[in-house]
């Protein structure tokens, strides 16, 4: 099985009585952009934790590279290249934009971490900044984290996360907590950056359109179980989505 | 009497003046976040005014009817609670809300300090002396060994403390407003509920439990300066062990250490003086939080 | 901005200080050089502040390190200066490095009650030990220099200029590693564990390695405590020294290393004077102090010198 | 940065600068300065610091106003130098008090030091002392480490160290031929306690050696509850029950040992407890065999003899000053007064009466012999640096009609039966059988 494939086979995870992912099996080629849909407490997010390692599956094989990776902590997920951004932006409050992002590139330096090395000497700093670009947030570097916008928060959120050598990258729902009219100009910058890089991407989304407009493929989730796995076309249209998950004719 | 039975009736009296002196400790953190030290001068304070309250009742002629000393003790505790419990919480401690808990460490601790001089300018180092509650209830005797009846009166104390609390937390109103401010104080605030009024309430029952530990304890011994510092730890053992905030935990907290204290005290003299640390770092390395800690998981 | 290099300020920092050896009388420089040493255990607590825990049991390593630096001087005969600091931070080392792993997993009061635990236990254990003092505790005779062996004043001002040099060397060090990229990542851990773990650092790590400075730190303080005392008793355990070393990184802040020496030798005159104005009611002066300074300065006396705007602890 | 960095350095040097400026000028040679250390907060504040320093004060201004003692101590202050005082408190530890001592003798210049009840104090004081050739009387504290471990020029005990108060303990049973099958301890839990129970124990297995060891137990310093240990003692049922326990500690054990009949099963023998006598009063239970650490207290009221003026002159002033009688608190630190006051003039008559430096205050003072209150203190050990006294054990008798404690069948040691002779360590006398003790 090639590198970058996501393997996901028969995980199961219960949280007492309710089941929030039961039978789940789906495979993520390279550099493929997949969508989760659903209602809340349909699974989407269990689905990207137990990916990521905030949770342990109760059972079932998730695939990456070639071995198993279901249960191993976020750290060791992460160093894999499986990385992933949070509903609620995951920021460090108490530090500016710059250095968030120096955080990031510290942890993910060719090197380990240095006891020795300034976080801030003139090399680290240009990644930094580079990375920043890339999202277009350059301009807030020297900002702290509060005084930012919803939006901008998404994107460092997501910078951060792209700091490391990325094969694949799960959003969670990049685009709440974001403006209206900012949600598109985001996702066009997300996805592109993402895209230029060969980057797989899964996205969990609620928006329809955006669903439809960046999703090559979707994953509809219903009560814990992948009820639809198809393009975007084809799965808003299925009438079984429709009545569980889009609540409407697409 | 056997030994066993010796040692668990030696341990479940300690453990009962254990559990009075700590349920407030950890009443006060479960509502306000605040680990308070100033509880050890509390209950000192506690003694110092039931032993004047109580030589004062007696000197007024008490001994026509000496069981209304156990009122004035309880009635000193309330006073304690009505003076210092608004002006510590209102004066001091709510400009700290919210804040780091280990700084709120360091201002109780201040505050313990600012205290233990307080008391020594109003009570001298003089030590003052209430013996009559204490012999009051006479001797049991059990096997080869007389107890004091006033012993069990404690045990008895701390049983009705443990149930009055517990039973006004999860059976009244008031109770689950309380554990809503417990849980959230700010959603709670969003839904109407006066979180300043709950807080007040809380740290003053808090005072009042920790004045009532002393107040108990004045008649056994000789309410002398420095009585606080010696009440603090045991209590933070005792509230950690059980995990901070829970009552149930504060009374198997409580259990633990007053009957391993009294084992030792039998078996293994030697060891008396840190078995206390030992059940607390023993019982935190295999219970991070405590043995009745809520750990809640986070949403990301 | 333009940066000057840390030596830069330690040349600074060294000159100010070793200036006090001239200008300092007699009870002073013993002062100042007390202060400076339990400011090295202080060092070691704001390490840990700037990852988001609190120690209440710094005494545990004060108490060590005083401890084999008199058993080592009593029993095998040690009277270098600069071996006997090498023992103890050894030693402090070694159990720091046990004790680490254990307390990483550790937060906010959790962390502080363990490590106090811990502390009163040695405290409890020595207490026990007649053979040693018990509580009484042990003298150590005056420390050598490679050698030397000063009396009286020169003895003073040789120990003040030791503990001013470990203190440049070691405040230097520490402003190196909060300046690091690790030092960056412990910063962003007491902001945001979760992000940290998600960008594939290990949080448990950043805990132990600042558990460790600190207990070395606190070793090191410990035993030149004990040589400028000349005895040592298992109070330097108790919880009231560790909490006194607490307030002194609170009333520092994270953000300045000077800032730390300087509160550990505002407190030491504090206590000093109001102990001698106010025999009586010292406590409450001390108190009323310490309640000032934390409404006064929530951020430390680092965020008055500081860019970054300051936080609790 | 750069200000951020000088901004500090200013601070710094600020300190220093208040630092230096804040150093008062040296005493007078028409006044003696000294400074008092002992206890005016914590548990040993109300036992031993606070009745100590009070008979303290009364003497320093009994001393400054002249003619109100007998001969030899009629004359005014010290060899005519007015005495003045600085008081420090003694809690807060060790560390604490090597400070304050350096303040005392480099901030404050006094010229000589008075104080220390903590044994840790008292173990962790004499070298500095001697570092800074400051003379210092240790006037309370009772280990006998302070001079068996090491010796010091500067550094004197006006006070008869605590080996002495169980040896009599024993030897008081012992000449009451009190029959003892078996003993145990209760004692605080620090050197104090754990040092007075071997003491106890040693001289025990001298005098008593058949009889059986039970249970010895430490609880915690303050502990304030002594249920389990009560029960403990209940059930193991000694002949005797040995404490040296004090103050709060030792009220507290008492009142809640009484109130369990403990002192109708077992003898309770107490080294130190004569000085909680006047606040438990009757509470205090008849037949409880007691001592003072000396000729303290009851026993010395008691004793009359040739100092019997001096001793009544302290007591009524004491009685009248803060109507309740001396314990042996006041009685250590007017010994202690009395020794200074007799030394300064010694050293004054050999250097033609001008204030004495401290080497010659420590010529004067070694060896030095005098009268207090509490009998003749004699300069005998560790090369005339360590005092030794004669000592006192009664047994308490409440008498209803006038409404006080009395001290009965009260018997007194000469120093030399109850003090090991010079040169040996305190432990080996006890373990040989106290060879060398003249007791008659």
């Amino acid at each position: 099985m090639s590198s970058g494939v996501l393997e996901v086979r028969d995980v199961q995870k219960t949280f007492g009585a309710v089941t929030a992912a039961k039978d789940i099996s789906v495979s993520v080629p390279q550099g493929s952009i997949y969508s989760l849909i659903g209602t809340n407490g349909a699974g989407k997010t269990t689905f990207v934790n137990m990916v990521t390692g905030y949770i342990k599956p109760d059972a079932g094989i998730i695939n990456f590279g070639g071995r198993n990776i279901a249960g191993l902590p976020p750290r060791q997920i992460t160093r894999l290249g499986i990385h992933r951004s949070f509903q609620i932006a995951q920021l460090c409050n108490e530090l500016t934009v710059e250095e968030n992002m120096l955080v990031a590139g510290a942890i993910h330096g060719q090197t380990r971490p240095s006891f020795l090395r300034r976080s801030d000497d003139a090399q680290a700093r240009e990644r930094a900044m580079a990375t920043l670009e890339r999202f277009d947030i350059a301009e807030h570097r020297n900002r702290l984290i509060p005084e930012l916008s919803g939006g901008v928060k998404k994107l460092l959120d997501i910078a951060m996360a792209m700091a490391g050598e990325t094969q694949i990258m799960l959003l969670d729902e990049p685009t709440s907590g974001v403006a209206a009219d900012e949600k598109f100009p985001i996702m066009d910058l997300v996805i592109n950056a993402l895209r230029n890089e060969g980057v797989t991407v899964i996205f969990v989304e609620h928006d329809m359109d955006i669903v439809n407009r960046y999703s090559e493929r979707v994953l509809a989730f219903y009560d814990g179980q992948i009820i639809a796995d198809d393009t975007p076309d084809v799965v808003l249209s299925d009438t079984e989505v429709q009545r569980y998950v889009t609540g409407a004719p697409a | 009497m056997d030994l066993v039975a010796t040692i668990l009736v030696d341990g479940l009296i300690y453990a009962g003046w254990l559990f009075i002196v700590s349920v407030g400790l950890t009443l006060v953190f479960g509502v306000l976040n605040i680990l308070n030290i100033a509880h050890g001068s509390l209950y000192a304070i506690g003694a110092y005014a039931s032993a004047s309250l109580v030589g004062a009742y007696f000197a007024a002629g008490g001994d026509a009817f000496p069981y209304g000393s156990y009122i004035a003790m309880i009635l000193a505790a309330v006073l304690v609670a009505v003076v210092l419990g608004p002006l510590l919480e209102r004066g001091l401690l709510r400009y700290f809300y919210g804040r780091n808990e280990v700084l709120n460490v360091l201002v109780t601790y201040a505050v313990f300090l600012i205290l233990e001089d307080v008391m020594k300018l109003i009570w001298g180092v003089n030590p003052y002396f209430v013996y009559e509650p204490y012999t009051l209830l006479g001797t049991v005797e059990m096997g080869s060994l007389f107890y004091v009846g006033y012993d069990f009166a404690v045990i008895a104390a701390a049983i009705i403390v443990g149930l009055a609390v517990w039973l006004t937390l999860n059976r009244t109103q008031i109770g689950k407003v309380v554990l809503a401010v417990i849980h959230d104080a700010e959603i709670s605030q969003t839904m109407g509920v006066n979180v300043k009024r709950i807080y007040l309430g809380a740290f003053m029952a808090g005072a009042f439990l920790a004045a009532l530990g002393g107040a108990l304890t004045a008649p056994m011994i000789s309410v002398t300066p420095g009585l606080g510092v010696n009440v603090i730890i045991v209590a933070f053992a005792v509230v950690i062990i059980g995990g901070l905030g829970s009552v149930p935990g504060a009374a198997i907290g409580a259990l633990m250490v007053g009957i391993s204290r009294a084992a030792s005290v039998h078996l293994l003299p030697e060891a008396e003086l840190f078995i206390i640390y030992f059940v607390m770092a023993i019982v935190l390395v295999f219970r991070p939080e405590g043995l009745f800690a809520k750990t809640q998981a986070r949403k990301i | 901005m333009m940066r000057f290099s840390v030596f830069t300020y330690a040349a600074v920092g060294f000159v100010v200080l070793a200036a006090g050896a001239i200008v300092l009388p007699d009870w002073a420089m013993f002062l100042f050089a007390m202060a400076l040493a339990k400011g090295l255990v202080c060092l070691g607590i704001v390490g840990m502040m700037r990852g988001g825990v609190v120690s209440f049991g710094q005494g545990l390593y004060y108490c060590l390190g005083a401890y084999t630096a008199t058993l080592a001087a009593n029993f095998l005969g040690v009277s270098d200066i600069f071996l006997l600091t090498l023992l103890s931070a050894a030693v402090c080392l070694v159990v720091g490095l046990v004790f680490g792993p254990l307390l990483s997993s550790y937060r906010g009061i959790f962390f502080a009650m363990l490590s106090l635990a811990l502390s009163m236990v040695l405290y409890g254990s020595l207490s026990k030990m007649s053979f040693i003092g018990g509580t009484d505790g042990l003298n150590i005779g005056a420390p050598t220099f490679l050698g030397w062996a000063p009396e009286g004043r020169p003895l003073q001002t040789a120990l003040y200029l030791y503990v001013v040099t470990i203190v440049v060397i070691s405040g230097a060090l520490m402003r190196v590693y909060f300046d690091s990229e690790q030092g960056l990542i412990t910063l962003a851990t007491r902001d945001n564990e979760l992000r940290v773990e998600y960008l594939g650092a290990s949080v448990r790590n950043v805990m132990a390695y600042n558990y460790v400075f600190g207990a070395l730190l606190g070793g090191i303080g410990g035993t030149i405590a004990v040589l400028a005392l000349g005895h040592v008793d298992p109070e330097f355990a108790f919880w009231t020294t560790s909490g006194e070393f607490v307030f002194v990184a609170i009333l520092a802040g994270y953000l300045s290393v000077p800032a730390v020496f300087v509160a550990a030798i505002i407190l030491e005159l504090v206590r000093s004077f109001s102990n001698l104005y106010f025999p009586n009611t010292w406590q409450l002066a001390l108190g009323i102090f310490l309640l000032i300074v934390i409404v006064a300065l929530p951020g430390g006396l680092g965020s008055l010198v500081s860019r970054r705007k300051g936080q609790d602890t | 940065m750069m200000t951020r960095k000088t901004g500090i350095a200013g601070a710094l040097s600020a300190l220093a600068l208040t630092a230096s400026l804040a150093t008062p000028a040296a005493a007078e040679d028409d006044t003696f300065k000294i400074g008092v250390i002992t206890f005016l907060s914590g548990q040993a504040a109300e036992s031993f610091g606070v009745p100590a320093w009070n008979g303290g004060k009364l003497l320093v201004d009994m001393l400054n106003e002249g003619g109100k003692l007998p001969a030899p101590y009629d004359t005014v202050g010290f060899g005519g130098m007015k005495i003045e005082v600085v008081v420090v408190d003694e809690a807060g530890g060790a560390t604490k008090q090597v400070q304050e001592f350096r303040n005392l003798v480099q901030r404050e210049e006094v010229d000589a030091v008075v104080g220390y009840v903590s044994s840790g104090d008292c173990l962790a004081i004499p070298p500095v002392a001697d570092e800074l050739k400051a003379f210092t009387i240790l006037y309370d504290c009772g280990t006998p480490r302070v001079f068996e471990d090491n010796s010091f020029e500067y550094v004197f005990r006006t006070a008869a160290h605590a080996t002495m108060d169980n040896v009599s303990l024993a030897r008081y049973l012992k000449s009451r031929d009190f029959d003892v099958p078996s003993f145990a301890g209760l004692n605080q839990d620090y050197a104090w306690g754990q040092d007075s129970w071997a003491d106890f124990k040693g001289a025990m297995s001298q005098l008593y050696p058949d009889a059986e060891e039970k249970t010895a137990l430490f609880p915690k310093f303050g502990a304030g509850q002594y249920g389990t240990e009560i029960s403990a003692l209940l059930r193991e049922k000694p002949a005797l029950v040995h404490s040296s326990n004090w103050g709060g500690d030792l009220q507290g054990f008492l009142i809640q040992a009484t109130a369990r009949g403990l002192h109708k099963r077992s003898q309770l023998v107490l080294a130190a407890g004569d000085h909680v006598i006047p606040q438990l009063q009757d509470k205090m239970p008849d037949g409880i065999f007691l001592g003072a650490r000396g000729v303290n207290g009851l026993a010395a009221n008691a004793r009359g003899g040739e100092l019997k003026e001096l001793t009544d002159t302290m007591w009524t002033a004491y009685e009248a000053e803060y109507d309740t009688f001396p314990v042996q608190a006041p009685f250590r630190m007017w010994q202690a007064i009395f020794g200074l006051k007799t030394a300064v003039e010694k050293a004054m008559a050999d250097n033609g009466g001008t204030k004495p430096t401290d080497e010659q205050l420590a010529a004067a003072m070694s060896g030095l012999a005098w009268d207090a209150p509490s009998g003749r203190i004699e300069m005998a050990l560790a090369g005339g640096h360590q005092a030794i006294q004669p000592n006192a054990i009664g047994t308490t008798k409440w008498n209803t009609e006038t409404g006080k404690m009395e001290l009965v069948d009260v018997e007194y040691y000469n120093a030399r039966c109850v003090n090991p002779p010079e040169g040996m360590k305190s432990a080996e006398w006890l373990a040989q059988g106290f060879p060398g003790a003249q007791c008659d």
